[in-house]
């Protein structure tokens, strides 16, 4: 399949804005379903919401064309349905469904789409990343023009794995997009426990790459970023480094008391709910009203309701197929 | 066990914090490091409460290095400290593995018997919880194939808390693994917490005709399998490896002496679980009282699917633990 | 073997270095990456001349970065690459092996069957050169409990070259070890190269009096031991198990039955070494063709030591071999 | 035993600068003979030699005191030499002999002393560096005023684990000195193709640490910059990272043919031998004179005849004693 061409340029079209905020509210209230239905154990496993952080994925996909990866960690149920895999899918692997995307074998942590080249789903901090490397190393070596994004929290900069790619990528001067979702905590750790240098771009920066900080609750911002870096490498300048300044408004994954943060801070930050911010502004600028959000929201409210019967009818898959895709099924030569 | 004889109700996940608390206020040379072992209150909360009462220089959180901070644990007990280093999962352990297998097994050796190492790594183990591919191995088994390293696998409340003080008197590294699903298991334990031995597997429940062997989290599911064929009038002895290196040949020995029949329990993957070596040293010790072949009932060879029927499908159950002894009785023995 | 019948006179390395000249040809998608695998010549001068014949981009230097150049590896499979990486030594693969156990193995599995990873990981493996407790290591053996991955062991020549070929082919990971005292080993092979089966233990020399089961770098040891005891009248087969993950379990039972006894040599330590898991399949499966129990020859429990009679007295030797058959015959068989 | 005092500032005073001048040509001469002696094969395994880098060594070590400790690599004669291990323990190390350092277990890439905090010789790239860590820690934790020093080539600055540990040492504010030897060359791996970035400085300066360039072949610039780097340290202002220029004019290892330099890269270099460099410059000055040089030599001579004569007579460990120091001897409480 030939490239398509790289995205336009970001506009305050109206399609292009309603489109930017559908987006993140599919997010939001896909996840906001996702909390109630492991409370209800209908989901199981770990489960690691991004809300709040929704204008991070949807503005830097955006960026991103068919042929280009992503390679997301296990907060990534919004970069896969930003990313075009149906909610439905998503939502049956959560079940634990042979219908779901990665059949029930991976679960909220491991979604994988091949139709949409998105890699994971990777519950290692820092695992997804030398993946990523080697799609932009295999890209290269076929002089493929693309992009592959990698997503992965300010946590993961700790990790030796990070600095080792990171330079791999600006060595061989790769095609990667890091997106540095710097939510501030890993875990209960907040970026001031966990480096001596908070400023992660300067961090990146000592690899002799393009490193820059995006607010992360702007999606417009995040959008405009993406497109410039994605840019910068698809035309083969190397990887760039995004630093997206977000906050997770919920808890790390179910279990976490929250112990280690301040409701305050929390109170503080959702005064920038991306997704509010956005409405404001949109309506400020009189670009939507009252009924498109309410349109949004019902056609939002129908697809999950949709995901949700889907998951419920979906199959489980047959024990018997337990040792299946440990090794590759293929005709014996 | 005591000298007091009272007991109280605990879990043990707080046999091991009272462990870790004993430890803090009899030593001073004792720290616990880890990810989220402070502010988070621990990943398993094991560690809650600890912080407020010791402070953060001993109750170290550390940023996401695994390396770096087993290996400073290393270090640390080099220049005359006993760390206790929680690494949150077993899972992640595998970035520490150099510093595991290639200094802390090592240096004693390398150096003549110069410098030995008084490490103890604490790592949550197992399956069980529908954490899929890359959160639920049980590789306790794997690392007990490391000469230097002693392994752990407290699997009843009174090794909780017990091992943790024999581990931090040994002079050598010593690893302990605890069961994700034991955290919560709820029992009585003698008021006053003692050392408990490590070198000797124990007897969980003495029987005639087939020695169930296991560890850790397959123990209460052998437990329940020895119940179920008591009610068949098959009765089964239950031995509890406790530690998994250096391993109590004796103990396993003896037993098969006297049921002539053996089942191995073990929720490592078969092919080169700790499961093969109990079966080969019953093999080079016991052959001649062998009545019939020595059973494994393992986990299934695949990475831990998610879905709860398959991940039930892959993991050791009670069914078929009674099935094979069943097999076994009814068979040609 | 050959059409042509031709042979030329070659080591070890040069069939290996053959083979990847060849795969080079033959697959624009084949790389090599590694450290000093280009511009060094190889750490054991495998990889020496291709850099001059294929480039840089092709042979790949890579800096000091294991993690990251075998997840590029990982990644690079994913997109369409078929790379052969190289980690210098098994003993470096520890850094890692993540990327190998939390990836490469699970990733077809995690995704339901979407994206398998045509990786081939070539390792030197084996102590026997002095290098002391950090270069020594044999874990081979080790790595065959992971599923997910294949470990091929080439112990002769036409393996080396042949193995190769057929991991390329492999649509899953394949981690080749190549024992490190075989590469200086001479003789013929098929001038013309071919794809070797991979699924299939060997019998290396045919005999009815006991089986020496063995792989890698100590068959040739084991070769020595059968016919030693060949001047005693006893008559040892050989079987060459040649690939230790997935295990032929066939050919091991099938020799046992000829034999009904059986010795195990192995260069891992003892305890949880792919013997133990031989050991175990047969008790499971020619427990009653046994005379007597399975014996095993592996290394002494103990990091590896530098001084040439020490190490020598950790490692299996002929002499050992020859012993323990001769007890065995001699005893109560 | 209590800390001495820090050591007086660096001068030219003619006791120092001899002193300098010997420790210098201990090594070189000491190394020089180690080569005959590997081709005599009196020493085995892996050989690497220091010779062009001694002024780093002992430049550097003239910084500490003898409580604080050493973490070296393979590459360590030198600096073991500098730090008072005696030279015959040393050769007698490398002749396998159990009145080595290490009693022969370890060879030439392991060499410890207890006795002056010398914790190795580490033979995994990078892998002493957490060691180091850990032993700060523990000074820190029992407010003990000490320099960790560490030794490590610019090629570990690519592993992972270096950047988790200067990044804990930062973060920490831990006594550690890191000294990277930055001879260009990881075995054939120039810096400028394992680093997209070969300002160290700039890099190990992103962790917020002071960070500074020094002339690896003048012994002075040496010995001034780490007694600078030691006062910061040990005054408790957190880590310092040195990066010595140095250059090695051997091959990196016994086997090298050095195919990825040019020789006249290295005749350049030799041009500025750190040992002809001093003592030209001490001549120009006068003061040293041609006697005062024949000296050092007959004094080193006798020196090394002396550790050769003590290594041959060296005795062989009982092979017997195989398994000791796997773990600790102690008395069974
Ligand atoms: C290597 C590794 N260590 C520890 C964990 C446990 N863990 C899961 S998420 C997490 C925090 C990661 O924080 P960050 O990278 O900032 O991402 P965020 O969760 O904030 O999106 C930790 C410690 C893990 N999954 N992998
Ligand atoms: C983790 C690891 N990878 C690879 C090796 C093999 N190796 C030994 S030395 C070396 C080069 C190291 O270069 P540098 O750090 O610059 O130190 P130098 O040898 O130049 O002193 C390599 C690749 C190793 N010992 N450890
Ligand atoms: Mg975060
Ligand atoms: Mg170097």
């Amino acid at each position: 399949m030939a490239p398509e061409a790289a995205p336009a340029q970001p506009t305050l079209e109206r399609a292009h804005v309603l489109h930017l905020l559908r987006q993140m509210m599919r997010i939001r209230r896909f996840e906001e379903k996702c909390a109630e239905l492991y409370t209800a154990s209908k989901i199981r496993g770990f489960l690691h919401l991004y809300i709040g952080e929704e204008a991070v994925a949807v503005g830097a996909i955006q960026a991103l064309t068919s042929d280009d990866a992503i390679v997301a960690t296990y907060r990534e149920h919004g970069h896969a349905l930003v990313r075009g895999i149906p909610a439905s899918a998503i939502m049956a692997e959560m079940y634990g469904k042979q219908e779901g995307c990665s059949r029930g074998r991976g679960g909220s942590m491991h979604i994988f789409d091949a139709a949409t080249r998105f890699y994971g789903g990777n519950a290692i901090v820092g695992g997804g990343l030398p993946i990523a490397v080697g799609l932009a190393l295999a890209d290269k070596l076929q002089g493929r023009s693309r992009v592959n994004a990698c997503f992965f929290g300010e946590g993961a900069v700790a990790e030796g794995e990070f600095h080792e790619c990171v330079n791999l990528a600006a060595l061989w001067k790769l095609p990667v997009l890091f997106c540095c979702e710097n939510n501030l905590y890993a875990m209960g750790t907040a970026l001031k426990r966990s480096e001596s240098e908070t400023d992660l771009c300067l961090k990146a920066g000592s690899y002799e790459i393009a490193a820059w900080p995006v607010d992360g609750m702007d999606v417009l911002a995040c959008e405009e970023a993406a497109h410039r870096a994605a840019l910068e490498v698809r035309a083969g300048g190397g990887p760039c480094f995004l630093e997206f300044r977000t906050y997770r408004f919920r808890a790390h994954s179910m279990y976490d008391p929250q112990l280690y943060r301040d409701k305050r801070e929390v109170e503080e930050w959702k005064l920038r709910d991306p997704i509010a911010l956005f409405q404001t502004r949109l309506r400020e600028r009189s670009l939507i009203n009252d009924d498109d959000v309410k349109q949004i929201e019902d056609e939002v409210a129908a697809e999950i309701a949709h995901a949700i019967e889907f998951a419920e009818a979906g199959t489980l898959e047959p024990a018997g197929e337990l040792t299946k895709f440990v090794y590759s099924e293929r005709p014996r030569s | 066990m005591t000298t007091s004889g009272q007991t109280v109700r605990i879990t043990y996940r707080e046999a091991i914090r009272q462990a870790i608390r004993e430890a803090l206020q009899r030593d001073p040379r004792v720290f616990v490091m880890g990810e989220d072992v402070g502010r988070y209150g621990g990943c398993y909360a094991v560690t809650k409460g600890l912080l407020e009462e010791f402070g953060p220089e001993r109750i170290r959180d550390t940023p996401l290095s695994e390396s770096a901070f087993v290996g400073a644990g290393i270090g640390a007990a080099l220049g005359g400290m006993r760390p206790i280093v929680e690494i949150m999962t077993v899972n992640f352990s595998l970035l520490a593995l150099d510093q595991i297998v290639n200094n802390a097994a090592t240096i004693l050796h390398m150096s003549g018997g110069q410098f030995n190492i008084p490490i103890v790594i604490r790592l949550t183990t197992g399956a069980g919880r529908q954490l899929a591919a890359q959160h639920s191995h049980s590789l306790e088994g794997w690392y007990a194939h490391i000469p230097g390293i002693k392994v752990l696998t407290p699997a009843t409340l009174e090794d909780a808390r017990g091992m943790l003080w024999t581990a931090l008197e040994d002079p050598d590294p010593v690893l302990i693994f605890e069961h994700g699903t034991l955290y919560n298991a709820e029992g009585d334990l003698a008021a006053e917490a003692v050392a408990v031995n490590i070198g000797q597997a124990a007897i969980r429940r003495p029987g005639s005709d087939v020695s169930l062997i296991t560890y850790g989290g397959t123990l209460d599911k052998s437990l329940q399998a020895a119940e179920q064929l008591a009610a068949e009038k098959i009765d089964a002895e239950v031995v509890d490896l406790r530690t998994l290196r250096p391993l109590d040949t004796a103990t396993i020995l003896d037993s098969v002496a006297r049921t002539h029949r053996a089942v191995i329990i073990d929720e490592g993957w078969r092919s080169g679980s700790i499961s093969a070596e109990i079966s080969a040293r019953i093999m080079e010790g016991a052959f001649y009282e062998l009545d019939l072949p020595v059973a494994r009932v393992c986990s299934a060879e695949v990475p831990m699917p998610y879905a709860k029927h398959m991940e039930e499908a892959a993991l050791p159950q009670v069914a078929t633990i009674v099935e094979t002894v069943r097999r076994m009785l009814g068979g040609n023995g």
